[in-house]
């Protein structure tokens, strides 16, 4: 087994609020191997933990248990090479087109930092020309973006930009933390095809981090379904997507409003999402399931139940001859 | 047959600094009780505006400058002030966007009912209005005692149901719903969007469901008009718009949609939208239209109507 | 530019005001004599002429000379009060806001603290157990200086915790920008017009407080400050005696000051938060 | 649990008051007891070696001999228990005493002025934010907002100048014409009033400006949020707009803010009582300030820093009644 390029082990983070504890991820452990580059879906309804995940493998967060190790070090006690290396290679495009340009600078500032910053020996022209090129890749017209101010440029466009600024860098790993969803629906398709490119083109990782299943089923590989800081299921996405089997995944995938006739909401009811939702010890997911049952106030592990599809529910029995390891089975 | 609603001519244009946009143009829009249309359009297309000008809420900068907007055969246009005051609500009535925040943080949602239940008949009974807002609780599918919270004790999908149950409570003959889903989970969404349908098939209002996701149109309206630059280019039923689109813009639209047959296929429309301080010549959508014609950039195409007062503004069928 | 003065009418008018202020203080400070400011120089008592433009008062000394000096005097006590003020607030708030943790909290909990302590009773505590004769102009300043420091801190700590929440700092830092480029680099540039109208609102509280203790007669007493000026008129009963252009001058040149200030700081507010900007 | 925070707050915050206090004064090396006596032998009372003599005895009749830290804790220990010691010029009048005496000038000129300055300023400014306001109301908020850099004692040595002197319709200074005897008659309450009427304006007028711009400001943030827009939705009227949902709302900020105001309106408060010659607390803090009696001045500046800490606890605490959201966060 090659090293993982970025090794999550048994992180969580554990928050504080006015003395109430809140688990927003419970322990995870999983790879991002360098090669094959894949598309990887971390999906879940706000409060599930995906963003926490997605600041913890950007380093932004420290997590409260567990490790994070780029090439087979802890990234909080890199010695400043190693940073550098681990910050140029762990990358992220963010969700708010708007909120990522700094108000004082140009567009270029943002496409600009980080030449500069991972390849300081650039001339002024080799700057210049790489931020075009970047531009161009996804899709942009350079001298309609240069020396602009982020407030003159549409949502789409500094969404664009975005994925530009990774393809300047040409990390080994991107998060993608809800790319799209403030993204006008017909130009969605032209950024997570950028994405998508991208891991074509450049061989980079994709977390793609969203709540909308419809667009995680086109762009990635496999899947992480998460509630409540806890993994619900996982595996190779058309497999989950096609035929879920925890009861959350069946709920989140029988809510989706496919644009398809033929598929279209049936008549069941579900339990009612805003109940009062119990903590403490067992499924997270206890006081919303249809088919809770009294066994249930264990935490259930997540097993394999078929070739690269892993569950946390008790309905299912594991399959033992199956690897329960996340990484395998992404 | 009569029509509920109908709207012609609607113009409105926003006047700033840098100019006039026209954000509605020449708009026409009919509707029959009991129908359910789905109006999409990205943002900027006037959609919103739409929804505003039909409750004659258009402020300054803004200005309705022309058109008619008749539901059961008077202007709302036309009112006085004090009459339109009278018909919000009771005969046309607004679910807004935001839920989070359209509902005042201080007051318990039943004093919020009551206030709307008064502003139009102030002399019926405190019980008789309680007893109405318990059912309307009840057909929104919440507790009861939901209305002795504020909202800030709610989550975001319970607070989107206080404000359809504000929306439906003088059961009006027209519900707009102004993307009432757009924070909220894809669950909750169902929920709100499935309560949403029940509440209108119970009291047989017709709803108009504005939006820009094509999944929940499909999943729940009758109807679906497409608007592009302030202007409806497509309006058709579900069944049309979904499988033989007519306008090349609504058939960009759709085949841009991830569906489960079309996994890993992405067809963007190509371009902007532009924007509506500088409108290009001719057909608005031109400039990004696959199926372009020389006549397209100097004449505006006109409206051909089908039967049931479907119609789709392209040269392309004109002819016919 | 010059279509935003057209906008911020109140910041347009202020700085006018400014300007005047300034141009009134350094054309009297070539032509006057500076020791009619002080008492014996002049015939008392005089009601203003084209000699003694605003009087003379009850001490012998030029009423016009003593405000050019007063003004002048005045500006000094509220540009150190207020540069120091917002020195200490710059650096305290980033300070505080950087570290976080347990050096922010000390800050962040001195200056709650002392907030509402009334920092004019304070300066008057301090300023009455200087030994009057040796009250100075810059003395005044510290004495003003010493409790108003905490609004500033307050203010730039949070706008530097606010802007340090927003994305475009954490894209910097996936950047490779370190912590130091990134508060100077990326934060500091969006604060400029917080600290400018901080700097403005300092100042303004500076000559507030240093007329204040002047006026109850605390001030430097033997320079001309304005709030001397009033307080000597007061306590000879300038209005009973009919002396009414003795405190009256001064009342409107501080009027001029403390309203060109607190305009600036209005128009600087609505470039600050251009969301409060006025629609009519 | 609340409560108790907000306590431990005003302790610490008096704590922090006396301590200053105490040590300023010792810093600047200036004996308080010779300061003033020395001024007494100045005007050719005693000799100096007589000074020293007094000067001793004094200080050891107001504990000034003790060792630092002893005078320091007997000194917190006073303030606690608002025990501020006797007025060297009064003697032997205590503080409290002198306190006592003058307070309920102050008290009633700050109440009364702060209560229409807040109702009018915050109406005004509510007003000149609302769009359906005839424009006369936006004129005569922007004239108020004018009002804002002009402190009270400016504007009552105008008034004086205007008014009292130049037309002479009120009196000059003064809380009551002299010649008459303080009594509970109609005559002098009228005269009491009338004397109050200048001092009252001038601090209204100062601080209005502050609450018009503030409120305008909160006003077309609030006029914006979706629940006011919803409101129009729903057909109500105007009227219960503007005070339910858009007045209501926009309030909240401006009480805190007037929590964090009081230390000024005391302060401009006192001031304005100096000129006027009103015998409330300022005119006291003047005459200590003018004789050199330390203690009263100490003893005033911390029984106004108690009564603004105790205040503002109070607003806190009141607070959650007029907001739900703050009553749920304490629970």
């Amino acid at each position: 087994m090659s090293t993982a390029t970025l090794e999550l082990k048994n992180v969580s983070k554990l928050y504080r609020v006015s003395k109430k504890e809140v688990h927003a991820l419970n322990p995870i452990s999983f790879d991002l191997l360098g090669d094959p580059a894949r598309i990887i879906t971390v999906a879940g309804e706000s409060g599930s933990g995906k963003t926490t995940l997605a600041s913890i493998m950007l380093g932004l967060l420290g997590p409260t248990t567990g490790q994070v190790l780029y090439e087979g070090k802890d990234v909080s006690t890199l010695s400043g090479s190693q940073y550098r290396d681990f910050r140029k290679n762990v990358q992220a495009v963010f969700q708010d087109p708007f909120a990522v340009f700094n108000p004082f600078y140009q567009v270029d500032h943002l496409l600009e930092v980080p030449i500069r910053k991972f390849n300081p020996g650039l001339s002024k022209v080799a700057r210049r020309k790489a931020m075009e090129e970047a531009l161009e890749a996804v899709g942009l017209q350079p001298s309609e973006i240069l020396g602009r101010y982020p407030h003159q440029l549409s949502g789409g466009q500094r969404q664009r930009i975005n994925v530009a600024r990774a393809i300047v860098i040409k990390p080994k790993i991107l998060v993608a933390d809800e790319p799209v969803s403030m993204v006008d629906a017909s130009l969605r398709a032209n950024i997570l095809e950028a994405l998508v490119s991208l891991r074509e083109n450049y061989k980079v990782n994709i977390l793609y981090i969203t709540h909308d299943l419809t667009t995680a089923y086109h762009v990635s590989d496999s899947i992480i379904v998460l509630y409540r800081g806890s993994v619900m299921e996982a595996g190779d996405i058309t497999k989950v997507v096609e035929s879920p089997q925890h009861p959350y995944t069946q709920l989140l995938i029988n809510s989706i409003p496919w644009p398809d006739l033929e598929r279209k909401w049936d008549n069941q009811q579900y339990a009612n999402p805003d109940i009062q939702e119990i903590s403490g010890s067992g499924c997270k997911f206890y006081s919303r399931c249809p088919n809770r049952q009294s066994g249930c106030q264990v935490t259930p592990q997540l097993v394999p139940l078929f070739p690269r599809h892993l569950a946390s529910c008790l309905l299912h029995q594991p399959q033992a001859n199956l690897d329960s390891n996340l990484t395998q089975n992404l | 047959m009569e029509h509920l609603l109908d709207i012609t001519g609607l113009t409105v244009s926003y006047y700033t600094d840098i100019g006039r946009a026209i954000a509605l143009n020449q708009v026409d829009l009919k509707l029959k009780q009991g129908e359910k249309l789905g109006l999409v359009g990205e943002s900027g297309s006037g959609k919103s505006t739409m929804g505003l000008a039909m409750m004659r809420m258009i402020k300054p900068p803004g200005k309705v400058e022309g058109g008619s907007v008749v539901i059961g055969g008077v202007d709302m246009l036309q009112l006085s002030d004090k009459e339109m005051l009278k018909r919000r609500l009771s005969t046309i009535s607004y679910i807004p966007q935001g839920a989070m925040n359209s509902l005042n943080p201080v007051l318990k949602i039943k004093r919020q009912m009551i206030d709307a239940y008064k502003a139009h008949y102030p002399n019926h009974k405190l019980d008789q209005i309680l007893q109405l807002a318990h059912e309307t609780m009840i057909s929104v599918e919440l507790p009861e005692h939901v209305l002795e919270m504020h909202p800030h004790e709610l989550s975001g999908g319970m607070k989107q149901r206080v404000c359809i149950a504000i929306g439906i409570l003088l059961r009006p003959q027209i519900i707009i719903a102004d993307e009432p889903t757009s924070a909220l989970d894809v669950v909750t969404q169902r929920q709100v969007i499935e309560t949403l349908n029940r509440v209108q098939q119970k009291i047989g209002s017709a709803l108009i469901l504005i939006g820009h996701d094509m999944g929940l149109m499909a999943q729940s309206m009758d109807k679906v008009a497409v608007m592009y630059a302030g202007e409806i280019v497509e309006i058709n039923d579900v069944q049309t718009v979904f499988t033989s689109p007519k306008h090349p813009y609504t058939q960009a639209l759709i085949s841009s949609l991830p569906r489960l047959q079309n996994r890993g296929e992405f067809r963007g429309i190509p371009g902007m939208a532009p924007s509506l301080y500088r409108l290009p010549s001719g057909c608005r959508f031109h400039p990004r239209c696959n199926q372009q014609q020389p006549h397209c950039q100097t004449t505006s195409p006109r409206k051909s109507i089908f039967e049931d007062e479907k119609y789709v503004t392209c040269h392309l069928y004109e002819a016919s | 530019m010059i279509n935003y003065f057209k906008r911020n009418i109140s910041l347009t008018i202020g700085l006018g005001l400014l300007i005047f202020l300034i141009l009134f203080t350094v054309h009297g400070l070539l032509t006057i004599e500076f020791k009619q400011a002080y008492p014996l120089a002049v015939r008392p008592k005089q009601p203003p002429s084209l000699k003694y433009l605003f009087g003379t008062d009850f001490f012998g000394r030029d009423l016009y000379t003593a405000m050019v000096v007063g003004v002048w005097q005045t500006a000094i006590i509220g540009l150190l009060a207020g540069a120091a003020g917002t020195i200490i607030g710059i650096v305290l708030g980033f300070i505080s806001a950087y570290f976080s943790g347990l050096v922010d909290a000390a800050i962040k909990f001195i200056c709650q603290i002392l907030t509402p302590i009334p920092a004019f009773l304070i300066q008057v505590v301090i300023a009455s157990s200087i030994d009057k004769r040796d009250v100075t102009i810059i003395t005044m300043a510290v004495v003003v200086f010493l409790l108003s420091w905490m609004a500033p801190t307050l203010v730039i700590r949070s706008q530097v915790l606010s802007m340090r929440e927003r994305q475009f700092v954490a894209v910097a830092k996936l950047s490779g920008m370190n912590s130091l480029e990134i508060i100077f680099k990326e934060i500091f540039p969006n604060l400029l017009p917080f600290i400018a109208a901080a700097f403005v609102a300092q100042v303004f509280q500076a000559v507030f407080a240093s007329f204040y203790l002047a006026v109850i007669g605390l001030g430097p007493l033997r320079e001309p400050l304005l709030g001397n000026t009033i307080w000597a008129a007061q306590s000879q009963s300038a209005f009973f005696n009919g002396w009414w252009w003795w405190p009256v001058g001064p009342s409107l040149a501080m009027i001029l000051i403390l309203g060109s200030l607190a305009l600036i700081n209005m128009g600087l507010d609505e470039m600050a938060n251009p969301r409060i900007r006025n629609k009519e | 649990m609340f409560v108790l925070k907000r306590l431990l707050f005003v302790l610490l915050v008096v704590w922090s008051a006396s301590t200053i206090t105490f040590f300023i004064p010792r810093i600047s090396d200036i004996n308080p007891i010779r300061e003033r006596f020395a001024e007494l032998a100045r005007l050719g009372g005693f000799s100096a070696g007589e000074l020293e003599k007094i000067v001793e005895s004094y200080s050891k009749a107001f504990g000034l001999d003790k060792p630092l830290m002893q005078q320091y804790f007997d000194y917190i220990g006073g303030v606690m228990t608002l025990d501020f010691g006797v007025s060297l010029n009064k003697f032997p009048k205590t503080v409290l005493m002198l306190i006592a005496e003058s307070i309920p000038w102050t008290i009633g000129l700050i109440l009364v002025t702060t209560i229409l300055s807040f109702v009018i300023g915050n109406l005004v400014g509510a007003l000149a934010a609302w769009p359906l306001s005839p424009r006369w109301v936006r004129g005569i908020s922007t004239s108020f907002i004018l009002f804002q850099g002009v402190p009270p004692v400016l504007l009552a040595i105008l008034l004086i100048f205007f008014v009292a002197f130049k037309l002479n319709i009120l009196p000059i200074a003064g809380a009551y014409s002299i010649g008459t005897v303080p009594d509970f008659t109609f005559e002098f309450i009228l005269d009491v009033l009338r004397h109050q009427v200048l001092p009252g304006i001038a601090l209204i007028f100062g601080s209005l400006g502050t609450w018009v711009l503030s409120m305008r400001g909160m006003g077309i943030t609030i006029q914006g949020e979706d629940y006011v827009v919803f409101a129009e939705h729903k057909g109500l009227s105007s009227y219960t707009i503007f005070k339910d949902y858009y007045l209501r709302n926009a309030m909240l900020p401006q009480v805190t803010a007037l929590a964090l105001a009081l230390g000024n309106v005391i302060t401009s408060a006192i001031v304005v009582e100096t000129i006027f010659g009103l015998p409330g607390l300022g005119f006291v803090l003047i005459t200590a300030i003018r004789s050199n009696d330390f203690l009263v001045i100490y003893g005033i500046v911390l029984f106004i820093t108690i009564a603004v800490a105790v205040l503002m606890a109070l607003v806190e605490l009141l607070y959650p009644l007029l907001d739900p959201r703050v009553r749920q966060g304490q629970e």
